[in-house]
């Protein structure tokens, strides 16, 4: 609702019609300057020799230059995509199953909920060992098995290149697929009864009155939930370091350890801003579109 | 407090580590100076790194920091740093540090950090049981002996070399590689000078040859593992060497282990000393209170009686050579030794894969192309021409 | 609340029923045994002496149980020069996260509830920048910040920590709040409009009321983000004035030193349980019916 | 086409007792209509035979079969609810598709019905519109086609029509009653309107307070309601209600009404009541007049027993067809019908003309009907 | 106490125009029941007034000054949902008090405010639930309470008594109507009930599309339609609208209604009608007549210009008080009102009598009244 000014409405009411936008504007702001503004300063210093620290002296594109005859910039590329598409994938899935099952009356629904939500509250540091051990082959699942009996049982995913983000899907689903469940649960527990009610008398089965009445209430939660994966796996840092530390080699290096490696472990911040801005434009070819549709689609 | 305050960043936080650092402290404070503490642990330093860049950006950074290596010389050149040299000049560092130590603690001739220990890390240790077992009498003094010798533990079922696959260690092993096969030279060449004609060398492509190798002589689980657990491994006889910093010591010791009863401790094949310096970089602070009590944290770090506790209870060797050695262990006297020795020789060289050698950049480059190597079947000719690229491309 | 609403649906009674239960049971049970795997062998580490750390296998459980890893961790493991164990470091973190997690949580609230309920052109567009700020990689952020909090004066302060978070966490509560409010139904707000509530009445009195869910979700996400943060903790925070999990940081990582697992494992569940007992007191405002009544149609 | 049978059924949330035993025994193919006052637990009947509430006891049974156990789906019951429940996300056509989807109805027999349908209801143009963009009216109409479209064994209907203008109202109603005819289905109605409940019922069941009164046909409950709850509900304007005591005047059995401070009237009772009532002097009765019984006096062809008195008009309402014209009296409001011409201002004396051939007479302890 | 003013208001939602320029001037105090079919605008033109909604042109003035840009809160406005729009985290006693609360009211008012107030919607025992576990009614009841328990200066209602049991709407009708008279506020009432509309309007505007196409009071509206819309929309039965030519027969003016293959009926006009209409013979004109205005031969007492006839009958409908009587005539059901003692089982050939004083004749083109 924006009811339209006009000059005779006396200030209080004036006040009023423009309350949200004075609301909305300090904290947009905020954001202008703290995010548009530090990827702006970005941009430019990846147009920089900036090594240990920042420097202001214009370069040109050397350091894109640079960016793309590292090889290893591709596989962190590679990786962020299949690693993003797994993990959001599974999480969602997994997120939206657990939350529909722990829907059903299930009386230590609190207890399960921590279970499922609890390790997000772990720091990476310390689960990164342990899921280290447990996918270790000689340590943990893969020999646990054999010594059970199964002789030529393989797992050894974390120590193959080929294979080893897909030990970091593992752990990180692990950890944040909770998270989603508790999502999809609030919303769950926001739709209305009388709908669901109206679906039993529709002759709906629980599945589909959980894929076609309640899910599509839920569109919004979705998008938060797409979001909040999207920005764990494009951020996830913690986890690559504590469970393979980008290897073996480099194979499981992901952007954000990749930048993180060059800005302050090589000290060169000129590379890792212009990995920073690759990293922003590829999110925004994919973000975009997805957020344009998703908000044309919420209007109503 | 009469003396000073400083803050000290670092990233000794944890066990032996975090009570070395303590001595300093408390002979800190013993003179009536403040110390305030500030311990960032990560990635070897990494995340210190990180905050230090945040500290000096947003203006105030710390006193003084665990600093090391070429980067002593990065941040010397943004003008951050505060210089020592009065301090340095009056107790006369020059003539009891290392001169290849001593540059690395110097910006155009001035002092502007001080270093606390010398870590030896062509380290080679052994399980003196699994040795015997595979009927291996000594330590090996050349790669081909090493090899040799692995071939005979693999013969009778133990892991030859337990190493642990992260970059920094298959660095770590590549350059005591290095140092053995092309001596001193090569390394300060290739390694230090990063001279093209070097990096190209057949003793290059040799090196990775033999690095090749020792990939064969690794168990299939290493991958990701950590030093300690790989130490663990010597230690249990499950592997027969691993080649480690002098740190790995500390781990034999903790557990109860006797040097040359338990484990074996050598030097890798060549006659070099791999140098590895922790050191504190001093940044420009303002205010009296701070200036002074950076002065005497210098003065302080260089004393002889710090320098043999601090190292007594971090498991390195001081790094003044004039500092008596009595109360340290026989592992501990070896690497003195050697390290006079190698100054003597001129064979004393900093380590690439600590840090000690060149600029962080140019060793990020080092360090994906041999991990990328050892977890790859890149050929040595190969590894040694993409090397050589990466690192003219990041000079 | 009316809990019960939908509980009242006829259920199928019988075998067939019987069946879907244990089913339903039995796959709860291998999820919770998914993620507690973890957290076992994490508090078996913990309960075992280094010897047998050192000696044994790593997954196995432990021999002589002891408890002295979790006395280390709580108060006497080292944390640099102190040894003081984690103690000293969880009121930092209660003084960061608390105000942190707060102020984020009620500006999300308040922006998501006049983006989507005094929509004015624009609002979708600025909602979008809004959450885009979601997807900036804090590697980014960290000199530029750095530098800001340098000019403010807030270097190496909690506020400026504070700051720190609530700017960086705005994007996500603002996500959360906007898309649950997208479903309240807007004759309620009409409703309180005409009975003279102002725009922040509304929201206070009946909007927020009736979110508590998103509150929940907000709050644990807001709340373990901060809480298991360390890059911003390490970055604009100075020594004794660090949260909690840069001294668990400092606990695990060691270069050259000796590791600990035990500790270290024993620390790290020592760190999580405030955040544990946010997420089972948050828990319990997982409930429906919020909405129920409020409108015919 | 199925019997419902409702057993002691009985009904609490937590505390609340809403539904307190109620037996019932629905034949196939009927159309009951289920009226009572708000709250009394009408809507709540409709959800434990469809199951959407599970019952505290008793048993209910459909076509014979026990269902306390059987879930909504399986009952193949369609049902209107009072708050529309429609889903919000879905448009219109897929509101009501929704049910014969979930069946597994062949797409072409949907089109066909949702067309059907949707010209019924005229909401032929809304069919891609979302259910937030529809009028109050249009939504019943939607909630109502999610139920007519199929083709169910018991169809319910919770005020399916209660916002809707006079006019659809009527036309809807005349469709519901076509299709019950034509389908035979069994039909359980709740509705607060008169006249539906009279046209629509094949019988009315009463309900007051989680009980039920009555459940009869329509014009028995109308003409013969068993107490005073059913006879004031039932009739609108409701039926006078004049307490009043019986006496013998002049050989003749009366009631006589009115106070001490209001004039009393004797309302002179026909044979068939006399019978009944009379030979109890001075026992308390409550005599009810529905208004169509009061009328000006004179303005309809005379009959028998006709009690004719004169009382000042308190209040006038024209409500089109009719007039109703109140009168204090026994410490009450009386209405009369009259017809609109013969309405008088307020304060007028007026003649009013009783037909007391359709007084009711009920005990004013017991409240049953005498 | 505030006049509410519009002028040639439109709203569109999008590409949808839904009030198409309304223009509509209430006096102060005055009680305006607008009526209309669903979907026609009534709940749109409420959101206006209230501000709720935005108008897309015109203007509205309230009290004299022009509200186009107030926001609600400033435009002392009380008002009932047609969707209730309950507050469901707030029981039932902060659903009505939040107002006040709003408000700044001193607790005591409040207190006081709301005894009275539930008291008066019979709602006492329910203060301390939340919307969930009520009722429909008594959900409706609790929107009223929200809007009666304060003191703006115009109420607006929308459909408020559509979900309650006839005894409680009138008893609820009669309260709003002595409110009204109490406090003398402007009121606008949306409902669709005939009595309701007739009953509590000092005028009643009839809608249509977006239109209004009466305004007046409620005699004039029922008795006096412009045209065929308002005359078909007022009265429940509608009126029956037979299509016919003007014919004159043996020198008097009829209306000949029914087809070639239905048996023609001659509707002699009265003398009012023949007047206008006739000489403009083999006009196509239609025919209005009220069902209560057609009854049984010979019960009614005689009148002038009564036209009596024959016709089986197809449908009969008992009401209670009276009883439907449909016959096929001119391709249409037309529905007389008779005495149920009148009444005749369906088949049967059956005299009625048509009252043709109450006739009403339109123009079959313009759809105006002649
Ligand atoms: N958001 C919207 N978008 C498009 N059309 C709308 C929207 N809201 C209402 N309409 C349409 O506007 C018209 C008027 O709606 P309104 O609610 O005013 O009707 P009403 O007269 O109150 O009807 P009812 O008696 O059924 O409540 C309806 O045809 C409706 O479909
Ligand atoms: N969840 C609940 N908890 C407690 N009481 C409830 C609950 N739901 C309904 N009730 C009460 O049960 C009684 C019956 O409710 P029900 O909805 O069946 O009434 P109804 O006859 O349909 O009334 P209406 O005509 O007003 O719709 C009401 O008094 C209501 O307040
Ligand atoms: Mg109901
Ligand atoms: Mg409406």
């Amino acid at each position: 609702m924006a009811p339209r000014t006009h000059s005779t409405v006396p200030l209080g009411q004036k006040i009023e019609l423009w309350l949200p936008r004075f609301v909305v504007s300090p904290l947009f702001a905020l954001s202008l300057f703290f995010v548009y503004g530090f990827i702006l300063w970005t941009v430019y210093i990846s147009f920089t020799k900036s090594g240990v620290m920042p420097n202001y002296s214009f370069e040109g594109l050397s350091q894109y230059e640079r960016l793309w005859a590292t090889p290893r910039l591709y596989v962190a590329l590679g990786n962020m995509f299949v690693f993003s598409a797994l993990f959001i994938g599974i999480s969602l899935a997994i997120g939206i199953f657990l939350a529909i099952l722990l829907d059903q009356r299930v009386r230590i629904e609190g207890v399960i909920r921590t279970i499922y939500l609890y390790p997000m509250a772990l720091s990476f540091i310390v689960t990164g060992t342990v899921w280290k051990w447990i996918l270790n082959p000689g340590l943990g699942i893969q020999n646990f098995v054999r010594k059970a009996g199964f002789e030529e049982f393989t797992f050894d995913w974390l120590v193959n290149s080929d294979y080893a983000i897909y030990t970091i899907v593992i752990a990180a689903v692990w950890q944040s697929s909770g998270y989603a469940m508790a999502l999809f649960l609030a919303g769950l527990r926001s739709v209305d009864d009388e709908i669901l009610k109206a679906a039993a008398i529709d002759g709906a089965g629980s599945f589909r009155t959980y894929f076609s009445v309640v899910l599509p209430i839920m569109r919004p939660v979705f998008l938060s939930t797409v979001i909040i994966l999207a920005h764990l796996a494009i951020k996830s840092f913690d986890l690559v370091i504590a469970l393979t530390g980008g290897g073996p080699g480099y194979a499981t290096a992901m952007p954000a350890t990749f930048m993180y490696s060059f800005a302050f472990q090589r000290s060169e911040l000129g590379v890792a801003a212009a990995s920073a801005v690759m990293m922003l434009a590829t999110v925004i070819a994919i973000v975009v579109p997805y957020l344009y549709s998703e908000l044309r689609g919420t209007k109503q | 407090g009469a003396e000073g305050t400083v803050e000290v960043l670092h990233w000794w936080t944890s066990g032996g580590e975090a009570k070395a650092v303590g001595e300093l402290k408390d002979a800190f404070e013993a003179q009536d100076g403040t110390w305030i503490d500030s311990p960032i642990a990560g990635g070897g330093g990494d995340a210190a790194m990180t905050a230090l860049r945040a500290r000096v950006i947003a203006g105030n950074p710390p006193t003084a920091v665990q600093l090391k290596g070429p980067g002593i010389q990065e941040w010397a050149r943004e003008g951050v740093l505060n210089s020592v040299d009065a301090v340095a000049q009056s107790e006369n560092w020059d003539a009891v540090l290392p001169p290849v130590l001593a540059d690395i603690m110097k910006y155009e001739g001035a002092y502007v950090a001080a270093p606390v220990n010398i870590h030896r890390v062509d380290w080679m240790w052994a399980n003196p049981k699994a040795l015997e077992a595979a009927g291996v009498t000594q330590m090996p003094t050349t790669w081909d002996e090493f090899n040799a010798a692995a071939d005979k533990l693999m013969a009778v079922g133990i892991v030859p070399l337990a190493h642990g696959g992260q970059p920094w260690q298959d660095a770590t092993v590549f350059e005591d590689v290095v140092l053995g096969i092309g001596g001193a030279d090569l390394f300060r060449k290739a390694l230090v000078e990063l001279d093209q004609d070097a990096l190209q060398s057949d003793m290059m492509i040799a090196a990775f040859d033999q690095l090749r190798k020792m990939r064969g002589y690794v168990d299939d689980n290493f991958s990701g593992r950590d030093w300690n657990l790989a130490t663990g491994m010597v230690m249990r006889g499950e592997a027969g060497f691993q080649i480690m910093g002098d740190w790995a010591k500390g781990e034999f010791l903790a557990a109860g282990k006797v040097p040359g009863v338990d484990f074996l401790c050598a030097p890798t094949p060549g006659n070099g000393f791999v140098l590895n310096s922790d050191s504190f970089t001093f940044f420009q602070v303002e205010g009296e209170e701070n200036i002074a009590g950076q002065q005497v944290l210098a003065g302080l770090i260089m004393s002889p009686e710090f320098q043999e506790t601090f190292n007594l209870a971090k498991g390195s060797i001081p790094a003044r050579t004039d500092v008596s050695l009595e109360s340290f262990d026989a592992c501990a006297l070896r690497s003195h030794e050697d390290l006079l020795a190698a100054i003597e020789n001129d064979a004393l060289v900093p380590s690439m894969a600590h840090e000690m050698a060149i600029p962080r950049s140019i060793r990020g480059e080092f360090i994906d192309l041999v991990t990328n190597f050892f977890n790859s079947d890149m050929s040595s000719e190969e590894a040694v021409q993409s090397l050589a690229a990466a690192v003219a491309r990041a000079q | 609340m009316s809990r019960n609403n939908l509980g009242g649906i006829v259920q199928q009674k019988g075998t067939r029923h019987l069946m879907m239960r244990t089913l339903l049971f039995l796959t709860l049970g291998v999820f919770c045994l998914y993620y507690l795997i973890p957290l076992i062998v994490m508090i078996a580490t913990s309960l075992k002496s280094l010897e047998e750390i050192r000696a044994g296998s790593l997954l196995s459980l432990p021999q002589d149980v002891t408890f002295d890893a979790w006395a280390k961790a709580w108060s006497s493991a080292c944390v640099g020069v102190r040894c003081d164990g984690l103690k000293p470091f969880f009121w930092n973190s209660v003084a960061m996260v608390v105000p942190a997690v707060t102020i984020s949580t009620i500006l999300g609230a308040l922006n998501g509830y006049a983006l989507t309920k005094w929509r004015f052109p624009g609002a979708d567009i600025i909602f979008a920048l809004i959450l885009f700020g979601a997807f900036i990689p804090f590697q980014v952020i960290l000199l530029p910040m750095a530098r800001t909090l340098g000019v403010l004066g807030l270097a190496g302060t909690i506020p400026g920590l504070v700051l720190v978070h609530v700017i960086y966490g705005l994007a996500f509560t603002t996500l959360f709040f906007r898309n649950f409010f997208i479903g309240v139904s807007s004759g309620i707000i009409q409703a309180a409009q005409i009975d003279g509530a102002g725009f922040f009445g509304i929201f206070f009195r009946i909007v927020l009321p009736m979110s508590l869910p998103a509150v929940v979700v907000t709050v644990i996400w807001q709340y373990t983000q901060i809480c298991n943060d360390f890059l911003f903790g390490i970055a604009f925070t100075v020594g004794d004035s660090n949260p909690v999990t840069v001294a668990l940081n400092n606990v695990v990582n060691t270069s050259t030193g000796v590791k600990e697992y035990n500790v270290d494992m024993a620390a790290a569940i020592i760190a999580a349980l405030p955040t544990l007992a946010v997420y089972v007191i948050a828990g319990a405002y997982f409930v429906r019916g919020l909405s129920a009544g409020a409108v015919k149609g | 086409m199925s019997d419902i049978r409702l057993e002691m059924v009985k009904k609490n949330f937590g505390a609340t007792e809403v539904i307190k035993g109620i037996d019932l025994a629905i034949d196939p193919g009927e159309f009951v209509v289920l009226v009572g006052p708000s709250g009394c637990g009408k809507s709540t009947l409709l959800n434990l035979i469809a199951g959407l509430e599970t019952i505290t006891e008793g048993n209910i049974y459909i076509g014979g079969k026990r269902v306390n156990d059987t879930p909504p789906r399986d009952r193949n019951i369609a049902m209107v609810f009072q708050s529309y429940a429609l889903y919000p996300t879905k448009t219109v056509r897929n509101n009501i598709t929704f049910g014969m989807v979930s069946r597994g109805i062949p797409k072409a027999d949907q089109d066909a019905a949702v067309a059907e349908i949707s010209t019924l209801l005229q909401i032929e143009r809304l069919l891609s519109r979302k259910p937030g963009q529809l009028s109050g009216g249009q939504r019943q109409r939607v909630a109502m086609g999610r139920a007519l479209v199929r083709k169910p064994d018991v169809f319910l209907f919770d005020e399916p029509l209660s916002n809707l203008d006079a006019k659809l109202r009527i036309e809807m109603r005349t469709e519901i009653k076509k299709l019950h005819q034509r389908l035979g289905k069994t039909i359980v109605y709740v509705t607060h309107d008169q006249i539906e409940a009279m046209t629509l019922a094949s019988r009315i069941a009463v309900m007051d307070n989680g009980h039920i009164r009555q459940f009869a046909d329509p014009k028995t409950i109308y003409e013969d309601p068993v107490d005073l709850f059913v006879a004031g509900f039932m009739g609108s304007p409701p039926m006078n209600m004049m307490p009043g005591k019986i006496r013998t005047l002049g050989g003749q059995c009366v009631v006589s009404t009115g106070g001490p401070e209001d004039e009393p009237l004797d309302f002179l009772l026909p044979p068939a009541l006399s019978e009944r009532a009379c030979g109890q002097e001075g026992r308390d009765v409550i005599l009810g007049l529905r208004p169509e019984a009061i009328f000006a006096a004179g303005t309809e062809l005379p009959g028998a027993n006709r009690f004719i008195f004169e009382r000042p008009i308190s209040v006038v309402e024209p409500t089109g067809p009719d007039t109703m014209i109140l009168f204090h009296h026994a410490g009450l409001d009386v209405v009369a019908r009259v017809r609109p011409e013969d309405a008088r201002p307020e304060g007028t004396l007026f003649m009013f003309e009783a037909d007391m051939e359709k007084a009711k007479l009920f005990d004013a302890k017991t409240t049953l009907r005498i």
